[in-house]
């Protein structure tokens, strides 16, 4: 039951995925690029946890922990650069 | 264990971050620790030299990890011979750089000059193919901030064209050890080439391919043509007493390929077939062509230079393309001369621009012409190969050694006529730079001629020294002088001793050519 | 060839990467050989990673408790060097172009230089 | 007492770390906590000149039940906005922005309702005014918005003013 | 003396001129008078060794593995031309001395001439072939600087050039004839050589050595084709003239066939090549000589006649031939030195030399006058002088002479240069000293004082001493020179005389004087056709052809290297994929050994967001944020791809360098244009597309293929897979191999972050150097900015979010010894962290509250991890070299310490400082007066409404909604 | 008891799979911009926590470790989540509205992101 319940979230993650890609490539307007990237970052967090709890391993949880974070700064950033043009004035 | 062997390497990697931290803000006192490094890496190098001329081949293993395990550094004749020559050439080009001032023109010059010869050295010492990698990276970054040191418009663009052009090349040095090591399993150079000795030669396409590119990584370096455009424009664009030191880097390249192609790819090796005789020869008989040709055709003084130490690489290259003792005792010896000749010429190109602009034009009379006359003189002399210094016993040396190749009426053309064409380029500059000028005087100097020039002489940047135009307040001092001077005596005696120069590199290229020797003393008796 | 196995769609991965690096790069521009320069550097990478051979779920962290496979730290321990260096060499590399582009107005790469009609020595 | 302040500036922060280290590490030691307990210390001390005013806050309990409410709405929050998302047409939706005048003045307190509100039920805190004395909120689907504004500074601001203020 | 020392003074002596000018003029002269006579009378002391037939060897080895040897010999021949070159150089010194006006620079003078006369006296004594060339070489250069020697003229540095393009192509040539001519006797030295005719003329390497060694001879005497170099030479002081062109440097070609007559001579090649040549010249510089108008011109002309004629006799073959071309040297030296050194006195004197401009000089100069006339007769071949001897000698060896089947040719065509050589003999005298005395010289003439005449008057009783007792007074010299030349065989009979009866030579010689003297009687309408007749200026041929090579390497050379990056770089593409085609082709593989793992949907999915992600990369370059936004799509998926296929380090790192590296382009991105124009046209971008395809091939087929098979041998990480533990310490084998095992390359690498950061730095102080700094004060921005700079919400998250990331940090750095992360990762999480920070409330805000010395940090990394590598040499062993092991402190538990650490620390210092002093390089570039805010964030109603109300106490009445720009105002704190 | 994780586990993973594909579904579906930004702020917020839960509860009873580092994650998200939307709404205001398309902010002069101050560099 937890491998399909596991597979079924990898599916739905990874479908995911692939509409911010969509969203990213096609979007009109920057924000929602920057936003498909930010929620992109996130699903791809919990592919990771995903991944380790199919595996049975803790060995993954530093990258998810670090796209948390890292996720965060760059949609700061690139959006920042969007405001204010110098994203560390 | 004889820590000699790791000193060349930490003593700038720790002189660097000193000045960095410490003196920072005192002139002073940074060019007189970067001094002191410098003469302490010549001693240095003159001992592991004589601890190599015995013939023993010394290694550490670096952190206590045998070989190929860890990372070692092998000191042969080879190695020995290159960390003298570049700590020698560092401390004439450290010389001239302080007494011109050059240092004073940007931020971190002599932090950048240790980590510089950290590199270079540490890529001549390392037994290990994948540290060459990270050696090369250390040289090279630290030459891009060297190249651009003191900046400038044209600077700047042609330091950002020798960043790529370099950048691919490192690429391209991680996809050969990327192949290399996933069909041998293995980084250790001596073990390389038990490895490769052992590979079925019906199992040989990855392997050539790991092979031909590395070769043609360090062919980069040694700016062979086609893969030469790199550095006219860098080296004629960098501080000129830079492009001096950037000398011994073309030879890291040279060295490289010596080293792989006779350790782990012999001449002897049926895998490796053809792989470098084939191309390289005519490559680098194009390539001295190439060089005379832009000799020739070059209005600039570090374009001169620049096409000048092509043609030497070209020279070198083919010596070093012929894969025998002869021709690698002649490529050695070449060696020698010609990175003290290109740096030479370098450093009077730069006594030149500092008192008249990049120009090669006829302008009045410039301080000092008389002996800068000379020095350049004797610099063209030393760079085409004309007696009576050390180009012509090496280019004598290279003809000799290739007497036997079946391209030798090529070869001998080339190398003949490529000195011919050279001499004329340098007899036109010369006769320009250092005669016509007399034919002008004060009264005579047309200003709208110097109109006509200013903008490839003064770029938009306002600090004309860095570019050149006459400096208003190029007085001399002696130090540059003295580096110049310095480097002259280092040919005459390359050519009064050329006798037990070309012993020692005959032994070189002997021990070069029976590998056997490295590879036991790297792994030990036993082979996996 | 399997296209779909893991080795297939890593080394078609290594290509395109490989292949749209090299396109950027011989873009005019600074800014684009830039971006060319990072996806050939991940390129690069890849490849080297690869050497190692693909292993799923075997990291090469030692595991007391239990005798399993572990893939090959090697090609990792290089790449990782490998990623650093061009870390530092991306940095300087972006800075060498905004200094360019700062002092010189124009983002061009290519730098054509104007050989002067020179008469010869008279 | 001085000095503790000086060396801890902010104990809540230190705890939170202490807790943050335990978590990572996920291993129950003595070593462990004293470690934690050291970096703890040592990461606010170097912080400190970010942070420089010392953060009150009061009442830990209401601190406790504020979490509890805000997860509660959380949850509810993702049903709703999913099934606004997948069956609600676009045409029916009634989007619309409302400005939340604030009672808060403390920047922390200020940022925790703006956060709480962009976690709950259709709505995201946008901007703030240019003196900070309003908030900008954008709401999914709201055909009553002064309602929102209602709640939101019923239900979360009142209860930040108690903790902050 | 020894030879060596014979060899070496003169440029020893070099030395002292160019010093000991400030002593004046005089001691510069005398310095180098003193050191040619010392030379000069050492060599005379070896005269009756060598009148007795021997040779003196001395010799020295100096590049052995080359055969290039500093052996020096001395024979007749050696002896004849050291003598001259020493002998006329002596008188040359003395005439000089007086011939040089104050302004010329004299010390550079004498330096140059004795440079140039060490160099012709090293010719002469060589053993060694190779040894010879180095001094062949070096007459080029010292005679480029002698020709070159009045640097205004631009005759001067014209000629200079001829000559030494000229005679450095034939010395490059040579180069090779003497290399193969080593080749074949398997020895460069000449005494060698000289012993083995037969092999060398039996080789079919004989023809390529000849024609190579021909040519070095022929450019340096001035032989046709390459006369033409000569003339112009005479730009140069009339000193040089003399010197060059009547002893020396002409001669060193007519020394060096004399000197391999031995081996070389004899065959019909050499004698259709040398003979040929030599009497083309012999005619055509005759005839040339007729028509010139300077007085220079005309000697010069002649010398390439007499040149051809000497050569003419060297090809013969004979060995009668060759002493009379050995007695034609020592007479042509003589007349000739004495007519330049005349004519040079007359240019002295009467300020010009056009001969069109002299005349009757015989009234006002008669000492000169003289001189000139009785050498200019010796050159006509009247006798008693010895010119006479010598070209009697030559029209009877013509006479015998077949040239193919033809008897007549070769004499026929020596008669006609006979009757040039007279005709412009004739004219010398006859129109320069002849004649009634003019008023319209530029200058007054009058004869010069004794040291200047001295010279030329030595040499003209020599002119005439020889000619009236040649046997007495020159034979021995003759017989033990010509000796040599004829390789020590027999000499033939021969006698030297005027009168050897009524033979063909005397009736040809008559003839030769009285059409001598129909041509001068006929001058005026002769030179009228002359000058009307087309005929090619070698000059002029020389000079185009030479600007033309300039031209061509210019065009080549601007023309490869056109500064185009983008076609440097596609020639290297597309170098590498052929070669490494090439490789690949050539070779052989086998099988695969390794099966094709089979994947799932997800790494399926992954591959397609890469695939997608990169090309809309390419697709979309031109929008540069938005190829950032899908470059860090692409460095997502990797990342996810190294953590899945078992590389967690790599995941990590590759994630955390991916946003740092977006972030300073982002930052860079703010100064440059946000779009790239399409520039390239279509087929360019196929071009490119093409190439790039290739290559993305070539590298996916490659690692296809290694990956589809096993290593050859098993991989050395076997060994670190089973020592990281033991040996290392640590579980994260990765981390073990970084640190310990490749512990070196780790060091050189975070060498490379620090150089990084330092070349950044420089370069950021190189561009605010600049007017690039006003720029960049003055910039506006070139996208509209939105307002709250520094927003609240973010500035109070950070405060959390920045001890929380400096936590994980602390967290990555302290495990990755065992499990992933390390130093690096934490380094770069620790520059994440601040960089938040900076975001929040802006660069200078944040690192006014914390100085940090970036230069610091990254030099106290490095030498933190060269400390740790040093330390273990107090362990007696070697750098790097780590150890480890457990410390229990009760109530604590046990824990771990490794050297290991401490290198990690050096690299987490040095990633943090790098990364930073990026940062601030880029804080700098932007920086602005008033963009450093005094408060972290810009709207903070707890502090504004204190403000506002402390304000209001002070000036009550005003609403604070309304007021703008207050103290609360964003404008006041954010920017401005 | 292990049934019952295990359902848990499976709970919480479905819902995840649930949360995390609408928030990315509202992306595309959603047809203004600012609307488009509650979908994946939230939904994901919730689609990861119920992977976080799953992982802790897994951890606690698959692998029979305490392993409550997913915490962290859900900690860092909860404090970045409102920050990253507010950034993004920002964009929109600076982009696409004026003063006069929003609400008018209490009794302040303006919304700060709006608030514009022309920088006048001066020369150096
Ligand atoms: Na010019
Ligand atoms: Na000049």
């Amino acid at each position: 039951m937890i491998a399909f319940a596991t597979f079924f979230a990898f599916v739905c993650f990874a479908l995911a995925i692939l509409m911010n890609l969509w969203k990213i490539i096609s979007a009109a307007e920057i924000a929602d690029r920057i936003l498909a990237l930010d929620a992109m970052f996130i699903n791809a967090l919990a592919l990771m946890i995903l991944y380790g709890i199919s595996l049975g391993s803790e060995i993954y949880f530093e990258a998810s922990l670090i796209i948390a974070m890292l996720g965060f700064v760059s949609t700061v950033a690139y959006a920042r650069f969007i405001l204010r043009g110098n994203i560390i004035e | 264990m004889n820590h000699f062997l790791i000193a060349p390497v930490v003593l700038p990697a720790l002189v660097g971050p000193f000045i960095i931290m410490v003196v920072r803000h005192h002139l002073d006192l940074m060019r007189i620790f970067s001094l002191a490094s410098t003469v302490l890496l010549v001693a240095i190098s003159l001992v592991l030299a004589a601890q190599a001329s015995s013939g023993e081949i010394q290694v550490y293993e670096l952190g206590n990890w045998s070989a190929p395990f860890g990372i070692v550094l092998v000191l042969d004749r080879l190695s020995a011979m290159m960390v003298l020559l570049t700590s020698v050439l560092a401390l004439v080009v450290n010389l001239y750089v302080i007494g011109s001032g050059w240092d004073k023109r940007g931020a971190n010059f002599h932090a950048l000059f240790q980590f510089q010869l950290m590199g270079i050295i540490g890529a001549f010492l390392t037994g290990d193919a994948f540290n060459l990698f990270v050696f090369f990276e250390v040289l090279l970054i630290a030459s891009y901030g060297l190249m651009i040191h003191s900046g400038g418009t044209r600077r700047f663009q042609a330091g950002m064209q020798y960043v790529v052009y370099n950048l691919l090349g490192s690429t391209l040095f991680l996809f050969a050890l990327g192949t290399l090591y996933a069909v041998t399993g293995t980084l250790n150079m001596a073990d390389l080439a038990v490895r490769v000795a052992e590979i079925p030669a019906e199992d040989s396409a990855l392997l050539r391919v790991g092979a031909v590119m590395l070769l043609l990584v360090f062919a980069i370096k040694a700016a062979v043509i086609p893969l030469h455009f790199w550095l006219p424009a860098s080296y004629a664009n960098a501080p000129l007493p830079i492009a001096a030191l950037f000398a011994i880097m073309t030879k890291v390249g040279a060295y490289a390929i010596l080293r792989m192609y006779t350790l782990v790819f012999g001449p002897d090796l049926a895998l490796t077939e053809g792989l470098a005789g084939a191309w390289l020869m005519p490559a680098a008989l194009i390539t001295l062509m190439i060089g005379a040709i832009g000799v020739l055709g070059s209005y600039r003084m570090g374009r001169l230079v620049a096409f000048g130490a092509i043609t030497s690489m070209g020279t070198l290259l083919t010596a070093i393309a012929l894969f025998t003792p002869e021709g690698v005792t002649a490529a050695l010896y070449y060696t020698v001369h010609s990175t003290l000749a290109a740096a030479f010429l370098f450093l009077v190109a730069d006594l030149v621009t500092e008192r008249q602009g990049i120009e090669i034009t006829a302008q009045r009379v410039m301080p000092q012409s008389g002996l800068i006359a000379v020095l350049f003189f004797a610099g063209a002399i030393a760079l085409t190969g004309m007696p009576p210094l050390s180009g012509f016993l090496g280019k004598l040396l290279v003809l000799d050694a290739a007497r036997d190749h079946d391209l030798v009426w090529w070869i001998w053309g080339t190398v003949l006529i490529g000195s011919l064409v050279t001499i004329l380029g340098m007899a036109r500059a010369g006769s320009l730079l250092f005669w016509k000028s007399h034919s002008i005087t004060e009264t005579e100097v047309d200003p709208t001629v110097a109109q006509d020039h200013q903008p490839h002489q003064l770029h938009e940047d306002h600090d004309s020294s860095a570019h050149g135009k006459v400096a208003p307040t190029a007085r001399a001092t002696v130090l540059p002088f003295v580096a110049c001077f310095a480097l002259l005596a280092g040919l005459v005696a390359l050519t009064v001793f050329a006798g037990p120069a070309s012993h020692y590199a005959e032994a070189t290229a002997a021990q070069l050519f029976a590998p056997e020797t490295y590879i036991r003393a790297v792994l030990g008796e036993v082979t996996p | 060839m399997n296209p779909l196995s893991i080795e297939f769609l890593v080394a078609s991965a290594v290509g395109l990467l490989t292949a749209a690096g090299i396109y950027l790069i011989l873009r005019r521009r600074t800014f684009p050989v830039i971006l060319g320069l990072s996806l050939l550097t991940y390129g690069v990478n890849i490849f080297l990673f690869a050497t190692g051979r693909l292993m799923v779920n075997a990291p090469p962290i030692l595991n007391k408790y239990a005798d399993v496979a572990y893939t090959d730290p090697l090609p990792q321990a290089l790449v990782l060097t490998a990623i650093v260096i061009s870390f530092g060499m991306t940095a300087v590399v972006v800075m060498i172009a905004l200094a360019a582009y700062l002092s010189a107005r124009d983002d061009l790469i290519d730098m054509p230089h104007h050989p002067e009609d020179e008469g010869e020595d008279a | 007492m001085k000095l503790l302040q000086r060396l801890v500036p902010h104990p809540i922060l230190t705890l939170l770390l202490t807790i943050a280290w335990v978590l990572l590490t996920s291993t129950w030691t003595l070593n462990s906590l004293v470690f934690g307990f050291l970096l703890g210390i040592g990461i606010p001390f170097l912080t400190q000149p970010y942070w420089p005013n010392q953060m009150r806050m009061k009442k830990p309990l209401k601190i406790a039940a504020y979490i509890l409410l805000v997860l509660y709405d959380i949850i509810v929050a993702n049903v709703v906005v999913a099934r606004i998302v997948v069956f609600k047409p676009n045409s029916k939706r009634r989007p619309a922005w409302i400005a939340v005048p604030l009672d808060l003045r403390t920047p922390e307190a200020i940022t925790v309702l703006a956060g709480t509100i962009t976690m709950t039920p259709g709505t995201v805190s946008a901007d703030v005014s240019a003196e900070g004395h309003a908030l900008l909120v954008h709401c999914l689907d709201a055909s009553d918005p002064d309602a929102v504004r209602d709640s939101i500074k019923q239900r979360y601001e009142r209860r930040l003013m108690e903790i902050f203020e | 003396m020894s030879l060596f020392l014979i060899a070496a003074l003169p440029f020893l002596g070099a030395v002292f001129p160019a010093l000991l000018i400030r002593a004046g003029r005089n001691a510069s002269a005398s310095a180098a008078g003193l050191t040619t006579f010392l030379a000069f009378a050492g060599l005379l002391l070896h005269a009756p060794a060598i009148f007795r037939g021997e040779v003196i060897q001395v010799g020295v080895d100096w590049l052995p593995a080359l055969g290039l040897n500093a052996n020096f010999f001395l024979d007749g021949l050696g002896f004849l031309f050291a003598s001259m070159i020493l002998g006329i150089g002596l008188l040359i010194i003395l005439y000089a001395r007086f011939y040089l006006s104050r302004e010329d620079p004299m010390g550079q003078f004498y330096t140059y001439l004795l440079l140039f006369q060490g160099a012709m006296v090293g010719i002469t004594l060589s053993d060694n072939i190779l040894l010879l060339l180095v001094f062949w070489e070096l007459t080029s250069l010292s005679s480029f600087l002698l020709i070159g020697y009045w640097k205004h003229l631009p005759e001067g540095r014209q000629g200079a050039r001829m000559a030494l393009a000229v005679t450095g192509s034939g010395g490059l040539a040579m180069i090779g004839g003497m290399m193969i001519l080593g080749n074949i006797t398997g020895s460069y030295d000449l005494s060698v050589i000289l012993q083995n005719k037969e092999l060398i003329q039996a080789s079919p390497l004989y023809l390529p050595a000849l024609v190579l060694i021909l040519v070095g001879c022929f450019t340096k005497s001035a032989q046709f084709p390459f006369h033409f170099w000569l003339p112009h030479a005479m730009a140069a002081p009339t000193p040089v003239s003399a010197y060059l062109h009547s002893a020396t440097m002409v001669k060193a070609g007519i020394f060096l066939m004399a000197r391999l007559w031995p081996v070389l001579a004899g065959t019909p090649e050499w004698f259709y090549i040398v003979a040929t040549t030599g009497l083309v010249t012999m005619l055509l510089g005759a005839v040339i000589a007729l028509f010139k108008d300077d007085l220079k011109a005309l000697l010069a002309f002649s010398t390439v006649s007499h040149l051809g004629l000497i050569t003419m006799l060297l090809g013969f073959g004979t060995k009668i031939a060759a002493v009379t071309a050995v007695f034609h040297i020592i007479n042509h030296a003589t007349f000739k030195a004495a007519l330049f050194m005349s004519a040079g006195i007359v240019d002295h004197e009467t300020h010009t030399r056009d001969i069109n401009r002299l005349g009757g000089l015989r009234h006002l100069m008669p000492v000169t006058a003289t001189i000139a006339i009785v050498a200019a007769l010796s050159m006509a071949g009247i006798p008693p002088f010895n010119g006479f001897l010598s070209k009697e000698m030559m029209l009877e060896e013509t006479v015998h002479t077949h040239w193919g089947s033809s008897a007549y040719l070769v004499p026929g065509l020596a008669l006609l240069a006979a009757l040039f050589s007279a005709a412009y003999s004739f004219r010398f005298i006859g129109h320069v000293f002849l004649g009634q005395p003019r008023n319209d010289y530029p200058a007054k003439p009058h004869d010069p004082g004794f040291g200047m005449w001295a010279g030329p008057a030595l040499l003209m009783i020599l002119v005439v001493l020889i000619g009236l007792f040649s046997a007495t007074l020159v034979g021995p010299l003759v017989a033990i020179a010509a000796g040599a030349v004829i390789g020590g065989a027999e000499l033939p009979y021969y006698s030297l005389k005027l009168w050897h009866g009524l033979t063909p030579a005397l009736y040809m010689s008559g003839v030769a004087v009285a059409g001598g003297l129909l041509l001068l009687l006929l001058h005026r309408p002769l030179m009228a056709a002359w000058n009307a007749a087309l005929r090619p200026e070698a000059k002029q041929i020389f000079d185009r052809l030479m600007r033309g090579l300039t031209k061509l390497s210019q065009l080549i050379t601007d023309g490869l290297h056109n500064g185009a990056i983008t076609r440097y770089a596609f020639v290297m593409m597309l170098f590498i994929i052929a070669l490494s085609y090439y490789a690949y082709s050539s070779g052989t593989i086998q099988a695969p050994t390794r099966l094709a793992q089979t994947e799932g949907p997800i790494a399926l999915i992954a591959w397609f967001c890469l695939i997608v992600a990169t090309l809309a990369v390419v697709a979309k370059h031109r929008q540069r944020q938005l190829s950032l936004v899908l470059i860090g799509v692409v460095g997502l998926v990797v990342s996810l791809g190294f953590n899945y296929l078992s590389a967690p380090d790599l995941a990590l790192t590759q994630l955390s360098v991916e946003v740092v590296t977006m972030i300073l382009l982002l930052l860079a991105l703010n100064f440059m244009p946000k779009d790239s124009p399409i520039e390239s046209p279509l087929w360019v971008r196929l071009r490119d597309g093409g190439i790039a395809v290739i290559a993305g091939l070539g590298a996916a087929t490659l690692i296809y293929m290694l990956m589809l098979r096993d290593f050859s041998m098993p991989s050395i990480s076997e060994f670190h897979l089973a020592n990281s533990y033991k040996g290392g310490g640590g579980t994260n084998v990765v981390n073990v191999i970084l640190v310990d095992f490749r512990g070196y390359d780790t060091f050189g690498e975070i060498i490379v972050l620090g150089i990084a950061a330092l070349v950044i730095y420089a370069l950021t102080e190189a561009v605010l150097g600049t007017r690039v700094r006003a720029y960049l004060l003055n910039r506006k921005p070139d996208m509209p900015q939105a307002g709250d700079a520094h927003p609240m919400m973010m500035v109070v998250a950070t405060r959390v979010m920045m001890p929380l990331a400096l936590m994980v940090a602390a967290y990555i750095f302290f495990r990755g010894h065992n499990l992933p992360g390390g130093g690096f990762i934490a380094g770069l999480i620790t520059a994440i962290a601040l960089l938040m920070q900076y975001m929040a409330s802006g660069f200078s805000w944040a690192s006014e509250r914390q100085r940090m010395f970036y230069h610091g940090t990254i030099g106290s990394g490095v030498l933190i991890a060269a400390a740790t590598g040093l330390g273990s040499w107090f362990g007696g062993v070697p750098f790097l070299t780590s150890a480890f092991g457990y410390i229990h402190w009760p109530p604590l538990d046990e824990f771990e310490w490794a050297t290991a650490a401490l290198f990690d620390l050096g690299v987490f210092l040095a990633v943090v400082g790098a990364v930073l002093l990026a940062l601030e390089s880029l804080a700098r570039f932007a920086w602005q007066p008033g963009i450093s805010s005094e408060h972290a964030m810009d709207i903070n109603p707890a502090r504004d409404d204190l403000e506002q109300a402390q304000l209001q106490a002070q000036a009550p009445g005003k609403h604070p909604g309304l007021q703008a720009p207050g103290p609360h105002d964003p404008s006041t704190k954010g920017e401005v | 008891m292990d049934m019952i994780f295990e359902y848990l586990i499976a709970g919480f993973l479905i819902m995840s799979g649930v949360f995390g594909f609408v928030g990315s579904f509202g992306l595309l579906k959603l047809n203004d911009p600012m609307s488009r930004l509650h979908a994946p702020t939230k939904a994901t917020t919730l689609g990861v926590g119920g992977v976080l839960l799953a992982s802790m509860v897994h951890g606690l009873t698959v692998e029979g470790s305490v392993s409550l580092h997913e915490l962290m994650i859900t900690l860092f998200l909860f404090l970045t989540a409102p920050v990253t939307a507010l950034f993004i709404a920002k964009v929109h205001l600076h982009r696409h509205e004026t003063k006069d398309s929003l609400p008018p902010p209490a009794d302040d002069s303006n919304w700060a992101t709006h608030t514009v101050i022309e920088p006048h560099p001066e020369q150096d």
